[in-house]
């Protein structure tokens, strides 16, 4: 299956397809439904320094073709990963990515400190895009300096790859995408999700207990490809485009656009085996494409 | 769990507002073990509007037709549209999903509450708990008799008490106004419905010394731990309903409305 | 019915529920379908100093739970407008508002003041964030800086009801709305389109002629409310909600998030007799809930 | 125009991937004029993705029975769930759409050309020849004998060719390479079906200075001149061809592939 081989910087992945923070738990909650050992990564829960009690119910609101969350970051801390998660997910046959947040330039740096050392943490992804959480989160992903800011701090600190996943609440994410990729990112994944909200109106209340929430699934997915396309024109390192995929068709164009690997988050919970779908569609794509390797379609849109 | 196709073999309403859909897996294969409380994540495919899939409890399980029963209640667009579903159609589910009541190990007197479709799960469980040689005794609640569905399953399974808000059939008012809470004394209650109703329950089994669990019907996403959207707060902190649930002992519950 | 009035600066609209620019052309196209005359106004077709021919075929695609436009604002000019389409519509019983767009500053102000004495016209809607025209169009709106000139610009020589229409793609668009409101607009209007993007993974093309477009439909339906929200506890001139708006709820939920009235845009072309289900409905909801007047809803999200 | 809810009174499928879908309006209220060409523009309720509506051309109208039939063909998620849907339930119409063929004053040979689902409008426009008492005949093109649709339909009203590329039925190849083309002149051609089709026959009636309309198949979100997104560039500039069209007289196109 070598024709599934992408990069994201010094990491191969196996194959494109990876699965998207705060949607895949650790892997194992869809240990029943798929093969985990044949996804090109899994990217585990967002994890913060301290542990997290996450956000009050109500956290969830259907919306057309998708859905709000308000999860709050959930999470008991990046010690209680190291030792009680990580032996258990370490001997995955695929790469597993740690998606770090949190609310100061300092969580950020002690957190990614922490994770360097774990032989089989190839990667980390930078949540500088979190709509959930009251303080940093999504601040540090909207303006170019803050930004910067975090990924330097963290590069310094942090040797193996390192991945900035960028929010869509912006003006301009292109600039923001160079921003990083100046400050030495080695790759950004993009989109985390748009701030939304829900309202009861017969009960005139919010339907999040956080009154805005996240916005995922295929709803968003024009504006993430849009996102990635405007990305792939302004830098030079790989992107890994998110947003409402549910289709190896989904998939391909948003490789088209310019992603060397996509994730896979909403559309998990309503096909739990949908990254597998995924990875047979796409090799049954460059069959009848008659291409010799996924890299043949990345950022080859026909315009 | 696992994600799987299963041919609807029927679908009768049984009232204005609910349906009994019996299913059984289009491969038919044999159904796997699965314990009452647990639920099942439907796929409705066939709406414009509903994009997540819906909970819906397993209300039966007949082993020898290798048939699993849903009722359904229509309250929005994806419990209607499951409901319009006819006899040979395809329903993708996930299953089966949650913890599920504990069933004792010894006779005793149990009390297996439900309000409205809450009663669906106490079906299975009542059955369960026949199948282990104990009895059950049935408290169902409804705002009229209509709404009190599959009486004759439940008295096939043991003595079966109702209440209706206006009175049309049973005892006249809620649940927990019965008089057979007043008269008996139970070793284990468990309940299913509307969350005023379980609280009304739990004050109840609080009061009497009584053990209890509830299923909480939380929204969810996912179903299967994946999301964390259906928290619920407990004494051992934010629990997912969906795999920690939807079975909680009364004791763990910090409700406070 | 007096409960459903509600006034847009010194306009007064016989009922909140308005039609959306470029989905409803002239009103006429709606004629058999529906009494024009129920509608609380009708924001008429794009229009531009010169005549457009718009942009190529194909200009839209199918997205979830919505759409991606790039019409481009093909219209016959204001001039034809005056001259040739006002005459016939003038004699509605409802409140006709033009859409004024431009690609240049001047364009605004000539297009502006050639409709300020239409007597019929009450009101203009300054569109300062069509993504889908080369020059101008979005770029107005995404500057705080930029709104403000040309809100200052149009305000100097129209005397009459100024609502700016806002774009939501911008990092902060309450910001935005503020600059907007010191330059003296009366109202704002939000959302027009996300700039989104549509690929045929089969052809490796883009869907659209121009590339990206405009994302309109029930999907960005979460993400305008939220805006709203926003930008109602900004500022004070009324707001006029836009976003997805398929149902009276939905129209509900955005008078509950500050909007004083709504425009339904893209859900006209699912059911031609929407805004008429709509205006129903509200009633109904009044009476439900009884409430004496419509305005007893604005704003009055319980957080 | 309007909108309203039709009973689907038959659905048949007529091969693997076409279906004759016969309506009626719910409230039996006789049909409006319609004409030749024209469309509608139907409600897909029944899917998770589909989100506008889809144009289908009135393949026929049934006075009698008062009902009107669409030809549909499956292409795709919207098509396959229109085809999905049974007898007795509802599909919502805005008809009647879009201009029509002209219809000639006087008598003379008018050649119908269809190619795939495109001869679907022409079934309707043989009957309006043949009402205004001018006969017509029929060229029917498709992939092979299971493509061509509707040939006994066909075959009342007129003579019937047929092309189709693997020679199955009719001559080997495409409706322009057929000789009633080559053998015969005409007053006046009518066309529908795949573009490269309609410009072949184009090509075709200007060589031979005949009259030609062609329907055409663009992308439409609304289907009622609002949204301006379904235009053709012609040489009066770009016209909507939902209400300008979807009927075109070749000379006004600039078709440049
Ligand atoms: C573990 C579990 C088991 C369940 N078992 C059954 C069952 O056996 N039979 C049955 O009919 N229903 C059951 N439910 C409830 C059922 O899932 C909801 O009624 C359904 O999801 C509503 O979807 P809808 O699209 O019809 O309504 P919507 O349009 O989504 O909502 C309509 C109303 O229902 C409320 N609602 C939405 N989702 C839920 C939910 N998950 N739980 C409670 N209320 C909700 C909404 O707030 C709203 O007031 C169960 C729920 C859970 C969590
Ligand atoms: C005026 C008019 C009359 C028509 N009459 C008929 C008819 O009588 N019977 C019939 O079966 N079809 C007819 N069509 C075509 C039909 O509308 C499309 O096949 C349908 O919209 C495709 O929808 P889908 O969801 O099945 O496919 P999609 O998944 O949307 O697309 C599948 C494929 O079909 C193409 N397609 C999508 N929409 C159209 C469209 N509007 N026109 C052409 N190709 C399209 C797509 O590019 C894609 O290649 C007509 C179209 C028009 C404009
Ligand atoms: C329930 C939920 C929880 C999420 N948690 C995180 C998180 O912890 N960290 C993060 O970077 N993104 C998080 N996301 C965002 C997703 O990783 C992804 O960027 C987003 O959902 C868009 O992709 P999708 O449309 O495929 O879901 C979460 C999304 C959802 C739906
Ligand atoms: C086909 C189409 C054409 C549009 N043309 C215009 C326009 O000319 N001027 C404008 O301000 N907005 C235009 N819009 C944006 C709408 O007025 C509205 O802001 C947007 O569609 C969001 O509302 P909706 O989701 O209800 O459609 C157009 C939208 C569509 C779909
Ligand atoms: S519903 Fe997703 S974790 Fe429970
Ligand atoms: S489809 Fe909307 S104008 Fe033709």
């Amino acid at each position: 299956m070598d024709r599934l081989k992408v990069n994201i910087g010094k990491l191969e992945l196996q194959n494109p397809v990876t699965t998207a923070s705060g949607t895949f738990g650790y892997g194992v909650e869809y240990a029943d439904f798929i093969d985990l050992n044949r996804l090109g990564a899994i990217f585990v829960k967002g994890t913060t320094l301290e542990p997290r009690q996450g956000n009050d119910y109500p956290r969830m609101a259907e919306t057309p073709s998708g859905m709000l969350n308000s999860v709050g970051l959930q999470n008991k801390g990046v010690d209680y990963f190291i030792e009680r998660i990580y032996p258990g997910i370490r001997e995955y046959n695929t790469r597993i990515i740690v998606n770090v947040s949190g609310s100061t330039l300092e969580d950020y740096v002690k957190c990614s400190e922490r994770l360097e050392d774990l032989d089989k943490v190839p990667a980390i992804e930078l949540n500088i895009s979190c709509p959930n959480i009251k303080e940093g989160g999504m601040a540090f992903g909207t303006t170019c300096q803050s930004a910067a800011n975090v990924t330097k701090a963290v590069r310094n600190v942090y040797r193996k790859t390192l991945i900035v996943k960028l929010s869509p609440n912006v003006t301009d994410i292109a600039a923001i995408a160079k921003a990083v990729e100046d400050e030495g990112a080695d790759s950004v994944s993009l989109v985390n999700t748009f701030l939304g909200m829900a309202i009861d109106a017969e009960t005139r209340k919010p339907r999040l207990s956080t009154v805005t929430g996240g916005l995922s699934g295929p709803c968003i997915k024009p504006i993430a490809l849009r996102m990635v396309w405007q990305v792939y024109n302004a830098v030079r390192i790989p992107i890994i485009g998110i947003g409402g995929i549910s289709s190896a068709a989904d998939a391909i164009e948003f490789m088209l656009a310019g992603s060397t690997a996509v994730q896979i988050g909403t559309y998990n919970f309503i096909d739990p085996a949908i990254s597998m779908k995924v990875i047979d569609g796409i090799t049954d794509y460059l069959s009848r494409h008659k291409l010799k390797s996924v890299s043949e379609i990345i950022g080859k849109l026909e315009v | 769990m696992k994600v799987l196709d299963f041919t609807v073999r029927s679908n009768e309403p049984l009232n204005y507002q609910n349906n009994l859909i019996k299913v059984a897996p289009a491969d038919n294969e044999p159904l796997p073990d699965m314990h009452p409380g647990q639920f099942v994540q439907v796929l409705v495919s066939n709406s414009g509007s509903v994009f997540l899939r819906r909970p819906i409890s397993i209300n039966f399980v007949d082993r020898g037709k290798n048939e699993m029963w849903l009722l359904v209640q229509r309250v929005g667009e994806g419990t209607r549209k499951i409901c319009e579903i006819t006899a040979g159609q395809t329903l993708n589910l996930i299953f089966p999903l949650g913890n599920s009541f504990s069933i004792p190990h010894k006779k005793g007197r149990y009390l297996l509450i439900g309000g409205g479709v809450g009663t669906a799960p106490m079906l299975f469980l009542g059955k369960k708990l026949n199948e282990k040689g104990f009895s059950a005794e049935f408290l169902l609640g409804g705002r009229s008799q209509r709404d009190i569905l599959q009486i004759s399953e439940f008295e096939r399974l043991g003595s079966v008490y109702c209440t209706t808000e206006d009175g049309s059939l049973g005892e006249k008012g809620f649940v927990t106004d019965h008089s057979v809470l007043r008269n008996n004394s139970y070793d284990f209650i468990y309940t299913c419905g509307p969350k005023p109703m379980m609280m009304a329950v739990a004050r109840y089994a609080n009061t009497n010394k009584t053990g209890c669990e509830a299923s909480l019907e939380n929204l969810m996403a996912c179903g299967f731990g994946a999301c964390l959207c259906c928290i619920e707060k407990t004494t051992r902190g934010n629990l997912c309903s969906c795999t920690d649930g939807p079975v909680f002992n009364i004791n763990e519950l910090t409700w406070t409305d």
